[in-house]
């Protein structure tokens, strides 16, 4: 149990996200809604990465005949979380634009393409 | 924007420096360090949002010009993408200048070290590039977003 | 250096150099930015038929990134994959055919499409970088590199589509809609990186295949791949953003947003044939598959006969036309396990389909482009406010009967081609699942006459007096996508036997598509 | 040679087809040149007739998108109300049918296995 204890983590992370994205009616907390999804998968990712007792991948400071855990995960989540930057910026930009043409960040509102 | 108490503005002129240095330190030891283009411009840039608050946009915008971090930004891609090419009498982002002992071309040694900064072939000038970008870009996020705050508060006032 | 064994990584990485030259470029010449776009696209459009040429004649090629030699998939004796690498098959290369296309005449549609518009050098720059993705999903050979392409083109799109959305509140209200609905998907597919991961250790698409074992986690990965990857190609029902974002975004790109689209479709195939292949219980797969495919023609035909915005009316119909695809393929999918009659009719009704994700970019890409034409001339995009058109712009009026043709299914236009490879074959293997495609066609033809009478017929209107045919280039893009419809209708049998056939091979044949990469283990 | 197209059970060429269709309408125009000509210019003929009522001007006599079908979508009503309705274009309900259809094939892949 206490060792899937991140995943629970994880699965808490992705359902809150989830549950933000389906019933919160403001723009901005939709755009919370997928960072939290968002960390969820990269906690999900760099979670997978954990080897017990090994050290971390930095070529200087290893110390011999010690285990290093592999950086793929790392490299991965690091990935993730630039892309990541990139669209939150971009949703909350958008949010700000939308709110500059309706006056409203409400979901009901926010809805003049429909049909 | 209106700009914050002057102790704020105070303490903001004594660190602003200090952040952006820490910043280049991160870019310029990525291959040796945790780190690198990315996690560096991503800390000097928090120094641009330090000073929009403390200073608020209208001043910050006076030194912060959008269009010079637009050039930087798009000089730095434009550099990464052409180390990559600089690679392909090989293959594309090959490490060409791993060592060969000329610029950052020397052997990484392996085991306990405190680091030789001339190592790692192209990969610190891909991080230099990279952390040119993301300084610039997360600093033009910032500036837009101020930009809309100001618009908001219009809106609310009217 | 043999350039000729760089062609892959080329195709990708001019688009991406020019995209971070056009901003520069823009300083000093805001002409130069499209002109600097095209050649880049040009040059990566001749690239891509190079390497077609190459992998049709020679086979599949892969691209190492870094590597000492460019085809080193697995280097020091290694037993797995451990760099990012493009592998680019049959498949591959036919989605890229369409992508090059598409573009190269997106661009040059934007020259004098965009002219007014302010920020130029960010909507080239834009439209390189989401060319770059397009091209990344469908030749990646890793599935998290397949990841970052996926949100390369949806950032990308995302930014085109609200490029308006400055003066206006729709662009960015469709913009915001779809960076949503996109990053779910993207999110889905990391977790789904990450399962794979925990159980293999692998990140490459082949090397995965090679070991899979469809356990429990297996299954979860698949269920959670499919509907996602469908919902980013438009089906029924995740197709609400669909109709917003093709509305909303700038004619040009909304026709190479219809080819990103389908590049999710072709990811979708890549997972179920490449990545399980019949490892998985196809007929449960290739059934839900088929059910997309069913609702999303007909309710995609249906909500298109009641619009009065042509866009979103042609929007619906690029829902409704990816039910084909996703019919002819499932019904591929669903007797993949079953030699005699994959042999039978499976592979006709993967031809169908496959080949009509090529006619669909096409004819779809013309009819947006006429549609962009009406508004550049006439401002709107409102139905009811048009008329008589036909008087004034002669060439769209032609080259719009050319693309309601083809998309009703007219002999002898493209359309009807794949479209009855997919008829006479799904009809074996379900009569009323070919029934309701043919009803589907009648409705789409009879929605097209509604726009062609509304738009193009009549009197001429007052309000257009002064309404002129588009400029050149313009006319240009839409007459050389006619051409190509034209020409494809009247042989599409050289079509099918050297283009098509070979991507339905490749993806039937899992073996075929790991061997390049594990070297025939 | 002639862009032959097997679909399985028969085959498809437009070629043929153009050319069957260049004949036969070659026939139904040599057919219709020996009909009895009628016409007649600038007479009565010319004029359109509306059962008596006045000719509308001829930009009114246009008719606007909304109208075209209007028997067709009045028939289906049932089936277009609901489906209407489901296009509420609200951001949580495009989130919502996501994850609702996600999890029916999560279901039905786990079941079928």
């Amino acid at each position: 149990m206490i060792d899937n204890f991140h995943f629970i983590v994880v699965i808490i992370f992705i359902g809150l996200g989830i549950y933000t994205l389906m019933f919160k009616k403001n723009l901005i907390k939709i755009a919370i809604g997928v960072c939290l999804i968002e960390n969820g998968a990269n906690l999900f990712l760099i979670t997978l990465g954990y080897k017990k007792g090994a050290v971390a991948p930095i070529y200087t400071y290893a110390p011999s005949g010690q285990s290093m855990v592999l950086p793929t995960p790392q490299a991965l989540t690091l990935t993730s979380i630039v892309i990541g930057i990139a669209t939150t910026a971009l949703i909350l930009s958008i949010a700000m634009m939308i709110y500059k043409h309706y006056g409203t960040l409400d979901t009901d509102q926010v809805r003049r393409l429909r049909g | 924007m209106k700009q914050m108490s002057k102790i704020v503005r105070t303490i903001t002129n004594l660190v602003y420096g200090f952040i952006i240095i820490f910043g280049f330190y991160v870019i310029v030891h990525g291959h040796l360090t945790p780190g690198g283009g990315f996690q560096g411009g991503a800390i000097a840039a928090s120094a641009f949002a330090l000073l929009l608050v403390s200073y608020g946009s209208l001043i910050t915008k006076k030194f912060l010009k959008k269009e010079f971090l637009s050039i930087t930004e798009n000089t730095g891609l434009t550099v990464f993408i052409v180390l990559a090419f600089l690679g392909l009498g090989i293959t594309f982002f090959y490490n060409f200048l791993a060592n060969t002992g000329g610029w950052f071309g020397n052997t990484a040694a392996i085991g306990p070290n405190s680091g030789d900064m001339n190592t790692g072939g192209v990969i610190p000038l891909m991080n230099i590039a990279v952390g040119l970008e993301v300084l610039s870009a997360l600093g033009v996020i910032v500036l837009v977003m101020a930009s809309g705050a100001e618009f908001t508060k219009k809106k609310e006032n009217s | 250096m043999n350039l000729s064994n760089h062609i892959p990584i080329l195709i990708i990485a001019i688009p991406l150099l020019a995209a971070f030259l056009v901003p520069l470029v823009g300083r000093i010449n805001k002409k130069a930015t499209g002109i600097l776009t095209t050649l880049a696209l040009t040059a990566s459009l001749i690239l891509t038929i190079a390497l077609a040429v190459k992998i049709l004649t020679v086979g599949p090629q892969v691209y190492v990134f870094g590597a000492t030699s460019p085809s080193l998939t697995l280097p020091s004796g290694l037993k797995f994959p451990i760099r990012i690498m493009f592998e680019v098959d049959a498949m591959g290369i036919f989605m890229g055919l369409i992508t090059a296309i598409v573009t190269f005449l997106g661009a040059i549609y934007s020259l004098s499409f965009m002219e007014k518009h302010d920020g130029l050098d960010k909507h080239y720059s834009l439209l390189l970088l989401l060319t770059v993705g397009m091209f990344g999903m469908e030749f990646t050979g890793d599935i998290f590199n397949f990841f970052v392409f996926l949100e390369i083109a949806s950032i990308a799109s995302v930014a085109l589509i609200s490029f308006r959305g400055t003066d206006l509140g729709e662009p960015a209200e469709a913009g915001f809609k779809y960076m949503v609905v996109s990053s779910i998907s993207a999110l889905i597919v990391l977790f789904v990186v990450g399962i794979f991961y925990g159980q293999y250790d692998l990140l490459n698409f082949a090397a995965i295949a090679s070991v899979m074992k469809y356990s429990q986690l297996d299954k979860i990965a698949l269920a959670l791949l499919v509907p996602v990857l469908a919902m980013k190609a438009g089906a029924v029902p995740m197709h609400m953003w669909t109709p917003d974002a093709y509305s909303e975004a700038p004619a040009p790109i909304t026709m190479i947003l219809v080819a990103a689209s389908q590049a999710s479709l072709y990811a979708l195939f890549r997972v179920t044939f490449s990545l399980y292949n019949i490892n998985l219980n196809t007929l449960t797969v290739g059934w839900v598959i088929i059910i997309f495919g069913l609702l999303s023609m007909f309710i995609g035909v249906t909500m298109a006969i009641i619009q009065k915005d042509i866009k979103r009316l042609m929007a619906y119909h690029a829902i409704s036309q990816t039910g084909y695809m996703l019919l002819g393929v499932g019904v591929g999918l669903a007797v993949l396990a079953n030699p005699v009659a994959l042999q039978k009719y499976g592979i006709t009704a993967m031809e169908g389909g496959i080949f009509h994700i090529m006619n669909h970019a096409m004819y779809k890409g013309l009819l947006f482009l006429t549609a962009g034409a009406l508004f550049y001339r006439t401002g709107t995009r409102d139905l009811n406010k048009m008329g008589g058109l036909a008087h004034s712009m002669k060439y769209t009026a032609i080259f719009f009967i050319v693309g309601a043709a083809a998309i009703a299914g007219l002999p002898p236009f493209n359309g009807f081609a794949s479209k009855l490879l997919i008829y006479e074959s799904v009809y074996r293997f379900n009569p009323l699942l070919s029934i309701i495609a043919m009803v589907v066609s009648i409705l789409t033809l009879a929605s097209f006459v509604k726009v062609f009478h509304s738009a193009f017929l009549g009197p001429k209107l007052p309000q257009f007096k002064e309404v002129k045919e588009v400029p050149r280039s313009m006319i240009f893009a839409m007459a050389a996508l006619s051409c190509i419809i034209i020409l494809f209708g009247l042989f599409p049998g050289l079509i099918v036997k050297n283009l098509v056939h070979p991507a339905v091979v490749s993806l039937i044949e899992q073996f075929k598509y790991t061997s390049i990469v594990l070297g025939g283990m | 040679m002639l862009g032959l197209l097997e679909t399985g059970s028969g085959f498809w060429s437009a070629l043929i087809w153009v050319i069957v269709v260049l004949v036969i309408s070659g026939i139904v125009i040599y057919i219709r040149n020996k009909g009895e000509e009628s016409y007649k210019k600038n007479t009565e003929q010319d004029k359109p007739f509306i059962s008596g009522n006045p000719e509308p001007s001829k930009e009114g006599s246009h008719i606007s998108a909304s109208h075209i079908y209007w028997g067709f979508t009045e028939a289906l009503k049932d089936y277009y109300h609901p489906l209407v309705k489901i296009h509420t274009g609200n951001i949580n309900d495009y989130s919502g049918w996501i994850i609702t259809v996600t999890v029916i094939i999560l279901i039905l892949v786990g079941v079928s296995g």
